[in-house]
């Protein structure tokens, strides 16, 4: 019941958060809501065993019996932090907009819920329609946070946002309808379980575009690499976090980002090993370009909302990359980076808005000298690009270098690109700082009529989590890949027959446990 | 071989009427009727034309009828001659509404809908 | 005493330091600040002293103090802790890094008085002596490349100390990134050796090396040990990233001293020496090794033969100077290299800061054409700087001399050495003793040229203290590696405690043959006359005649420019390297981005607003249109269909 | 050629024109009257096809009936001879005249090509058709076609409120 | 000679009652003089009348339980699950269509007792077309319905395009039966009757080899593509839906567009049509084209009701896809089921939109356009959000009932095979988001002069309500429904 609790929480706070009377409170209330989320999220770990790779906390329900589909909730070691991490950024995500979103705070905070719900619910869903149903859902509360809460250009930025995801994800909509209807020949019944999904066994041929497994797995892929956003399709997301508000920023760069690579993990690399083996390379190639084109663009962007956006898209290349070098250490340090991207990025985001809220201008030319006048500011930013840098000791270099490690040991070439992503990331990221912080005041920060305000407690009580935690997972971070050892080692060892079991709890259940040994025959090998 | 039917055609074409001959009949007069819908701008003449190819259609049960034997050809008129007089009553009761408020008839001033 | 809290306080309390300090960043007492941090640094020091005694009481054989605080990283094969080692090379280094630190955080308490942000300079010196003892007592490679960002880091954060300065605060920029370079192929280089060995721990990859030199370029050693050499020239300066140090000179002068000279620097020297056996087993390495060191010392030399400010002189010093470490490794002489990196600590934190109080004394001038003359309103600071100076210039019996002799020695003598090394390291020294010479006298010596409004006078002693201390260290420090020759001439015959103290944990270069003592007294002797004559020449030059040298550079011409304006590398990075890349990005973004992209997509949804508006025109409200689209899908389709 | 064949070309010929004259006279009275010929020629066409019940309803109801109404309603706008009496673009005119000539061509084509078939799948005697019909027509309409025969009625009533309503349908609330 | 009894009145009897109730308004007004009663009662009379019928019609259904012996009148008509349930579609349509008739200012007031006369008659026609087993039948409720119609815009208190637009409706309409007729004049020349389980048995044979039973059978499957709007038989779509009343809009969005579909179904939803490769590949191309044209027509538009009908046009093309889906596949019920709900999921939303519209327009010449629309949300926060679920179902984003339709649409699609036509519909999906997103823009962010509206209900808010309320419901439990359609069928 746990994971049903956690995933439908956020829907019942943004219900009660629609219909409360009082709009003085509304503020406070959804930061204690938000609060108890995290802190039943916590919950999630009295029941946890890291020591198997199996699924756990299955809660599976029929749904529409005619398809298979049913509600189907589990967690294992890739999706534990993940949601973890959701539950954790929300209250942090309230906290930090407490002043700057005063318009419509009703709506705002019953979307930041709904999508709560929905990213949460992605990570969870083993059930592919399930799954596919929050996978959408997130789409619309981030739809209306940046077209109503956000900037200058905010419709063409929130309609160019839903489109881009919109069009990958109905592919894979198309090739999970597909794949339910090849789960009649292995379980006997049309099933859209994902376990059900790993039994299958889809013919591959190699070298042809235009063969079963290539094309669902491309349809997975793109709908996944848009959300990611690999490198050509990453367009959207500058656009979309420069005209986001903060917290739409934070959310979108914290845990939006990271349904599409955990998606990868969960979905497209597991279903069809062969296809992914086979076109590896691709991925790579694009993560490693993403790497080192996210930040030559970074570089040069006038707008720190956009070079953080672009430097997103670097750190995204990392994971890409990590994922699918195959390996432990790829594996683990993406998923690790996918954690780090949501701290550092979400935090960076946070501090790029407290600044915006004091000068209602992002561009980078009309700062300077910001340290001396903000030195308490000046450090947390300074800390959170030591992380986002992956300077050791914070949380990047853990992941960071895990993915490096894996890459080389997978595909030395791009190991050799992605390193130059190390120091391209220190340049855009110093450059900026030196730009923003030091030299002579600019002309923002020397207005006399505006003096600058270092941040107040609200505001250290929302970075202090986030530096705690970017030192945290830097110094100890076994403290969480314990727990997500046993599924990556499975993930890993098995890809070419990986399969998911679990010890059923309920008698509705639809999915056998006993799993079919379908690597052992067929056309896998 | 399409020299031979060019040659026996004519006779057999002429000189034996037959259910081909009622049916291309009945299709000339549909696609005159058509014609005369494409055509036509006058709203009452386009309703015409209409009729014109409701005829065809008849005439075409008729002789499906009379010449495979069934009288359900012959209901099948019967009923489409009502609809098409209730069909004819309906649209000129709404032509006469337009004309009402256009003073006009010619399609060509109903083209406020557009795009 | 225990060695984990031993160790726990050596590496803990400059953090310590550093957390006190950085909560009172707003803090303006120097004193208050300088103590706590000068305390947290002597406390490091006296458990590093402890620590030192606990090793001297072992066995020759097993003298190491092994200590392991928790699992870092673990992931499938690959287990990290965060494991901390003394052994004979790295409980040196603690005594220098600690030693000369508390020195010279003590003289930045008198240094740093006036500074508003000097609570906050406190807690960047302390985090970087914890971040250097990271990097020092790693016992592999990642715990060392924690501390090796961090000290970068703490670089980064001290030389754009003074932030308001653009100049400064890109300075710091620079060197961070030029660093990151490094870092990057020493990142490549944990890669290779990790693939290869299964493990980045010191002790298990030393084990683990193969037992015959590894002669193809493409073997794992070669590149693995190739690449954490690029990132050794990264972190010590040597061609092709030593750009930054020159410029890290924008930071405080005790930084200089502490970061630049004595202790991050040699970082690299320090993690070579510490794989040392993997080294020799990569020959190729080595000799890359040697002549790029060899070719840094003379280079950084030369540009320093024309430097003005007093301190760029210092750091092109510091780079030569390293460039000899790297050279001693090179050849495969290990114990030499730390040899030389323990002197060159004493001697060049001793010259920085000298400069610094000439600097203090001066009122921040660092021009030495402004200088001059100064010997009689600085005496304890000329004093000492003199001593630095003749340990610099290998006059014996003084510190360098012994270092550096050895080093050339061996450059010469080791298989692994060339005639033509032990050439640019002689001509290295010459110039050494050139530009040094130079500026003694145009500092200390001769006519003043003060302007009229400075008043110099002597620095307080809370900074005459380091400085007589160094000063002391850099005559006797030498005595500790006297060579044999020189040695079995003394009397008592002092053994080479120095060779003896390494000999467990630094392995022989191989097939050393036997050397004559002539060969090396003859050698001795050249370089010590060559050193000697060119200080005798810069004496004339800058105290006799001090219209000569530019008479001599104009004589020169072009070639003095060349030189002058430091081979032009740094303008050649901005116009091959960082320029390009700027551009390119712009280019990329403007036109991949915003022009292809973007474009693409707006093509897309124009291509079907296009289509929209086709429908719209097709839908021209007239129903004759509208019949013929019906008839037109009518026909087609019967002829679609009736026809096939 | 048989009296029956005379009169069906005699008949067919003038259908043809009269209903093509339908289309091209330019002034609506004459298309009315031209119409009306056309179904009396199309209820002899019935005679020929011994539907004469058939016939009478197509004198009553379409020549008298529906015509009389069309004409009505002309004569009630007075229209004269039309300038704009048909479209104008000769690109869509070029497509109209060949869409509807490709439509007759692939009719009449098909026609010709299955009139071989068309009669042969027939069973039914075609003598039965040969006398009077009518009273046939009367027991299949009122046993296996009553529902479409009282859905026929109820239509009526339909158009018949609903062209009343249309008639009186005054405008808008706001009318002026 | 077959026997016509009082079982057969009984299956008629929803018909009976509708057309009974629907001469009560006209009769009650007749009786007063001509003078309209309140149009409240007016409207339950109506909503009673439709009310009745449904639950009649849910009682055959289930006391016959569909099969053969669910015919009536010579097997004129059956009551099957196909009857069943497109005929509550359509009845549900048609109150909905009267709840907001009864608001709407070009219709309520006067002749609003003639309108529900007619929107019955109409709903009567419905029940004959989806009934229908009889190609004449068929054709009398096509006609029926249509007429009632016609009559029905044509009476907008909206003087200009209202006319014009019945004005066009008729002709094209009139002209599209004259094809339809003339399709099934040839059908019963080659299969000798109009009984449509007769022309399918008959099909095997003839469709390879006959000609003209081919040109019957294409232009009869045309004559309901015109219906149902599918490109290029489509035009009227817009004009029409843009210059009738809004609640005639709904109404022919709804109801007239799910019995058109479900007579096609019946037509086509048999195996033997297969026989005919090519009219089916050119069916898939009329999908494909469809939903391409009525998407990026849909793309610019600023009149909010033609951009519905633009989209309305490439749902058409959806269905089609499920259509031609349960025409190839052996076991029809899926693709039939499938476009069955999707029927009643569009029917539901758009029923909604078109409320909305309802709701906005002040009177009847208003015509609201999307820009107009700009602080709806601030004035209305509760039908903004309502207007906003429906966007997004018709959009197809999960949970809602719109997701769901796609889904068992494409799954059948998918099913059979038929993979391209589902990618060609998902993309088009991913267009239709862009202008369905529009309205939603231009409500919460765009500024508008924004005082909050009172809460008030009225007839047309309680039809929002309804349809988002099931538009959300049945999304998350569409399966229990499904399978009920899927049983039924």
């Amino acid at each position: 019941m746990i994971l049903s609790a956690v995933v439908f929480l956020p829907i019942v706070f943004a219900l009660v958060i629609a219909f409360w009377p009082n709009k003085s409170t509304l503020k406070p209330l959804a930061f204690g809501f938000a609060i108890i989320e995290f802190l039943l999220s916590l919950g999630i770990f009295k029941y946890f065993d890291p020591a198997t790779a199996n699924l756990q906390m299955v809660e599976q329900y029929v749904w529409i019996e005619r398809f298979g589909i049913s509600y189907f909730l589990g967690i294992d070691g890739i999706s534990l932090w993940l949601v973890l991490l959701t539950t954790f950024l929300t209250p942090i995500v309230l906290l930090g907009s407490w002043t700057s979103i005063d318009q419509k705070l009703k709506g705002f905070l019953a979307s930041v819920f709904v999508l709560q719900t929905a990213m949460i619910g992605t990570f969870l869903a083993m059930d592919a329609i399930f799954f596919y149903l929050f996978w959408e859902l997130s789409l619309v509360p981030m739809y209306f946070m940046i077209g109503i809460w956000g900037g200058q250009r905010r419709i063409y930025a929130t309609i160019k946002f839903f489109i881009y995801t919109m069009i990958g994800s109905v592919l894979m909509l198309v090739a999970i309808i597909y794949m339910m209807f090849l789960t009649k020949d292995v379980v006997g019944h049309m099933s859209a379980s994902l376990l059900d999904f790993y039994k299958l066994n889809i013919p591959f041929v190699g070298g042809q575009f235009f063969s079963l497994q290539t094309l669902l797995f491309f349809a997975f892929a793109l709908a996944f690499a848009i959300k990611v956003p690999v490198f050509p399709f990453h367009t959207w997301l500058p656009d979309a976090h420069v005209e986001a508000p903060t917290p739409g920023s934070v959310i979108l760069a914290g845990v939006m980002l990271k349904m599409g690579t955990y998606g990868l993990m969960r979905w497209t690399i597991p279903l069809f090993p062969e296809a992914a083996d086979y076109w590896g390379w691709l991925f790579m190639l694009v993560g490693a370009i993403g790497i080192v084109y996210g930040a030559l663009v970074a570089m040069v962007q006038p707008d720190i909302k956009k070079l953080v956006a672009y430097s997103s898209v670097s750190h995204m290349g990392y994971i890409l990359l990590g994922l699918f070098a195959f390996n432990q250490f790829g594996a683990t340090g993406g998923l690790y980076q996918m954690l780090n991207h949501g701290i550092s990025t979400g935090a960076l985001f946070l501090l790029v808005g407290m600044i915006y809220e004091r000068t209602h201008s992002r561009e980078i030319s009309k700062y300077g000298g910001l340290a001396g006048v903000l030195p308490i500011f000046t450090i947390c930013f300074f800390i959170i690009t030591l992380s986002s840098i992956a300077v050791p000791m914070t949380n990047g270099f853990v992941g960071e270098f895990l993915i490096l490690l894996g890459t080389y040991k997978a595909d030395k070439p791009f190991a050799f690109i992605a390193v130059t992503g190390v120091v391209l990331g220190a340049v855009y990221m110093l450059w900026m700082f030196k730009k923003v912080f030091f030299g002579e005041k600019g002309e923002l920060v020397a207005d006399e009529h505006h003096p600058l305000h270092d941040l107040n407690s609200r505001e250290i009580a929302v970075l202090v989590p986030m530096i705690i935690m970017v030192f945290w997972m830097g110094l100890f971070p076994n403290h969480f890949l314990d727990y997500t050892k046993a599924s990556i080692d499975h993930l890993v060892n098995n890809k070419n027959n990986y399969e998911l079991t679990y010890q059923p709890t309920n008698q509705s259940s639809i999915t056998e446990t006993q799993s079919l040994q379908v690597g052992s025959t067929g056309v896998r090998q | 071989m399409r020299a031979r039917k060019v040659a026996h055609m004519p006779s057999n074409f002429i000189l034996e009427v037959g259910l081909p001959h009622y049916l291309v009949l009945s299709s000339l007069l549909f696609v005159t009727g058509m014609a005369g819908v494409l055509l036509r701008r006058n709203a009452i003449v386009m309703m015409m034309s209409i009729e014109l190819m409701l005829n065809a259609v008849n005439l075409s049960f008729v002789a499906f009828s009379r010449y495979l034997g069934l009288l359900e050809g012959q209901v099948m008129v019967f009923f489409v001659m009502t609809i098409a007089a209730a069909e004819a009553a309906v649209g000129l009761a709404l032509v006469v509404a337009i004309f009402k408020r256009f003073k006009e008839v010619n399609i060509r001033f109903f083209e406020h809908l557009k795009g | 005493m225990n060695h984990q809290l031993l160790m726990s306080i050596l590496i803990l309390s400059p953090f310590v330091g550093f957390l006190i300090n950085g909560f009172r960043y707003k803090k303006h007492s120097a004193n208050l600040a300088g103590t706590i941090a000068t305390a947290a640094a002597a406390i490091s020091f006296l458990s590093a002293i402890l620590l030192f005694i606990d090793l001297l009481g072992m066995p020759a054989e097993s003298r190491k103090i092994s200590v392991s605080f928790f699992d870092w990283i673990t992931v499938a094969d690959f287990k990290v802790k965060a494991g901390f080692l003394v052994d004979q090379i790295s409980a040196v280094m603690i005594l220098i890094v600690t030693g000369v630190g508390s020195l010279i955080h003590l003289f930045s308490v008198g240094y740093m008085h006036h500074d508003k942000g000097v609570a906050k300079y406190f807690a960047y010196l302390n985090l970087f002596l914890f971040n250097m003892l990271l990097l020092v007592l790693g016992d592999n490679l990642l715990v060392m490349f924690v501390g090796w960002e961090g000290v970068g880091l703490c670089s980064y954060l001290l030389i754009g100390f003074w932030f308001t300065d653009k100049e400064k605060a890109a300075a710091g920029m620079k060197a961070f990134i030029t660093n990151r370079i490094g870092d990057a192929a020493f990142l490549l280089g944990m890669f290779v050796l990790f693939l290869t060995f299964g493990t980045l721990t010191f002790s298990e990859i030393n084990a683990l090396i193969p037992q015959s030199p590894e002669t193809s370029w493409l073997g794992a050693i070669t590149i693995g040990t190739l690449f954490l050499f690029i990132g050794a020239t990264g972190k010590s300066a040597q061609i092709p990233l030593y750009v930054w140090l020159p410029d890290a000179m924008a930071g405080p002068t005790p930084v200089s001293a502490l970061i630049h000279a004595a202790t991050m620097v040699t970082a690299g020297v320090y993690m070579i020496i510490r794989l040392n056996p993997l080294f020799l087993m990569a020959p190729n390495t080595l000799m890359v090794i040697a002549i790029i060191g060899a070719l840094t010392a003379v280079m950084a030399a030369s540009i320093g033969l024309t430097q003005w400010d007093i301190k760029k002189v210092l750091a092109y010093s510091t780079v030569s100077q390293l460039g000899y470490m790297f050279l001693a490794c090179g050849v495969g002489a290990f114990g030499a290299a730390l040899f030389h990196l323990m002197t060159h600590a004493f001697f060049k934190a001793l010259m920085f800061l000298g400069s610094g109080s000439v600097i203090h004394a001066m009122h921040e001038e660092q021009d030495i054409r402004k200088m001059g003359g100064l010997k009689k309103y600085l005496p304890i600071t000329h004093f000492t700087f003199f001593l630095g100076w003749v340990a610099i210039i290998g006059m014996p019996p003084f510190a360098g001399f012994f270092s550096k002799d050895e080093i050339l020695w061996m450059s010469f003598h080791s298989p692994l050495g060339h005639v033509g090394l032990w050439a640019l390291g002689a001509i290295g020294a010459t110039m050494t003793a050139f530009y040094m010479t130079r500026l003694m006298a145009l500092t200390f010596w001769g006519k003043s040229r003060v302007p009229k409004d400075v008043h110099p006078h002597e620095s307080p002693a809370v900074m005459t203290i380091p400085l007589i201390v160094l000063g002391i260290l850099s005559v006797i420090g030498g005595w500790i590696g006297i060579p044999h020759v020189i040695g079995s001439i003394l009397p008592g015959h002092p053994e080479n405690i120095w060779e003896h103290w390494l000999s467990p944990v630094i392995k022989a270069v191989p097939n050393l043959g036997h050397a004559e003592a002539s060969q090396e007294w003859l050698l001795m002797g050249v370089s010590v006359t060559l050193a000697a004559a060119s200080a005798a020449l810069a004496y004339h030059f800058y105290v006799q005649d001090p219209e000569k040298p530019k008479r001599f550079a104009a004589a020169m011409g072009k070639f003095y420019e060349v030189v002058y304006n430091k081979y032009f590398v740094d303008e050649g990075y901005f116009a091959w390297i960082i320029n390009p890349l700027v551009r390119t990005s712009k280019n990329i973004w403007f036109y991949v981005d915003v022009n292809f992209i973007d474009k693409a997509t707006y093509v897309l949804s124009d291509i079907v607003r296009g289509g929209g508006q086709f429908v719209r025109v097709l839908q021209n409200g007239n129903i004759q249109q509208y019949a013929l689209y019906i008839a037109i899908g009518i026909v087609t389709t019967l002829a679609f269909v009736l026809m096939r | 050629m048989s009296p029956d064949v005379f009169l069906f070309w005699f008949l067919a010929i003038l259908t043809v024109i009269s209903g093509l004259m339908v289309v091209l006279m330019t002034n609506p009275v004459f298309s009315a009257l031209s119409l009306a010929m056309t179904m009396v020629l199309i209820g002899a066409l019935f005679v020929t096809l011994n539907a004469t019940f058939l016939a009478g309803v197509q004198l009553i109801v379409y020549a008298g009936a529906v015509m009389v109404l069309f004409v009505m309603v002309l004569m009630l706008f007075d229209l004269k001879n039309e300038i704009y009496a048909f479209t104008r673009g000769k690109i869509s005119g070029a497509f109209k005249v060949g869409s509807v000539g490709i439509l007759a061509g692939l009719v009449i084509g098909s026609i010709g090509l299955t009139a071989s078939t068309l009669l042969q799948s027939s069973t039914a005697p075609l003598v039965s058709m040969s006398g009077d019909t009518t009273k046939d027509l009367g027991k299949i309409l009122f046993s296996q076609y009553l529902l479409g025969f009282e859905a026929l009625g109820a239509l009526l009533l339909i158009v018949a409120v609903g062209a009343v309503a249309l008639a009186r349908s005054k405008g808008g609330t706001h009318a002026k | 000679m077959t026997n016509i009894g009082m079982a057969d009145v009984f299956r008629i009897s929803p018909m009976i009652i509708l057309f009974l109730s629907s001469l009560i308004p006209i009769t009650i007004k007749v009786i007063r003089g001509n003078n309209e009663q309140a149009p409240a009662a007016t409207l339950f009379q109506g909503l009673g009348g439709l009310f009745a019928s449904a639950i009649l019609l849910a009682t055959v259904y289930t006391l016959l339980g569909g099969g053969a012996q669910s015919t009536a009148f010579a097997r004129a008509i059956v009551i099957d699950g196909i009857t069943l349930w497109v005929g509550l579609i359509a009845l549900m349509g048609a109150a909905g269509a009267l709840l907001l008739m009864h608001d709407n200012p070009a219709t309520n007031g006067d002749q609003f007792s003639e309108l529900v006369f007619l929107t019955l008659s109409s709903a009567l026609g419905m029940l004959l077309l989806v009934s229908a087993y009889d190609l004449l039948v068929v054709f009398i409720g096509l006609e029926t319905m249509s007429l009632a119609l016609y009559v029905m815009i044509g009476m907008s208190h909206e003087q200009k395009l209202s006319k014009e637009s019945a004005f066009k409706y008729f002709v094209l309409g009139s002209f599209a039966s004259a094809l339809f007729l003339y399709g099934i004049s040839f059908l019963f020349g080659t299969v000798q009757s109009t009984y449509i389980p007769d022309i399918i048995q008959q099909t095997a044979n003839l469709i390879g080899t006959n000609r003209l039973f081919m040109i019957g059978i294409i232009l009869v499957v045309l004559g309901f593509c015109f219906k149902i709007s599918i490109a290029p038989f489509h035009a009227w779509t817009p004009d029409v839906y843009q210059g009738a009343p809004t609640p005639h809009s709904a109404f022919m969005a709804t109801a007239v567009k799910a019995v058109s579909f479900a007579a096609f179904l019946r037509i086509i939803s048999t195996k033997s049509l297969v026989g005919s490769e090519s009219l089916f590949d050119f069916l898939q191309w009329l999908a494909v084209f469809t939903m391409i044209v009525g998407n990026v027509a849909a793309l610019i538009q600023n009149n909010f009701k033609r951009m519905l009908a633009y989209s309305s046009i490439s749902h058409s093309g959806y269905m089609l896809v499920g259509v031609i889906t349960a025409g190839i596949s052996d076991k029809t019920s899926f693709a039939n089921s499938g476009v069955v709900f999707y029927l009643a999921a569009y029917s539901l939303m758009t029923l909604g939109a078109f409320a909305i519209i309802c709701l906005m327009e002040k009177d009847e010449n208003t015509s609201i356009q999307i820009d107009d629309m700009a602080g709806y949300a601030k004035r209305h926060p509760l039908m903004a959000f309502c207007l906003t679920l429906f966007m997004l179902s018709l959009a197809g984003v999960p949970p809602t009932v719109g997701f769901f339709g796609k889904f068992y649409l494409f799954s059948s699609a998918i099913g059979e095979g038929l993979i391209w036509l589902a990618v060609w519909g998902v993309l088009n999906s991913v267009i239709s988001v862009y202008y369905y997103l529009r309205p939603i823009v231009v409500m919460y962010m765009k500024e508008g002069d924004a005082e909050e509206a009172a809460l008030d209900f009225s007839a047309t808010k309680t039809a929002i309500l309804i349809s988002a309320f099931f538009v959300l419901v049945l999304g998350i439990i569409s399966g229990p429904l499904f399978a009920l359609v899927e049983k039924a069928l």
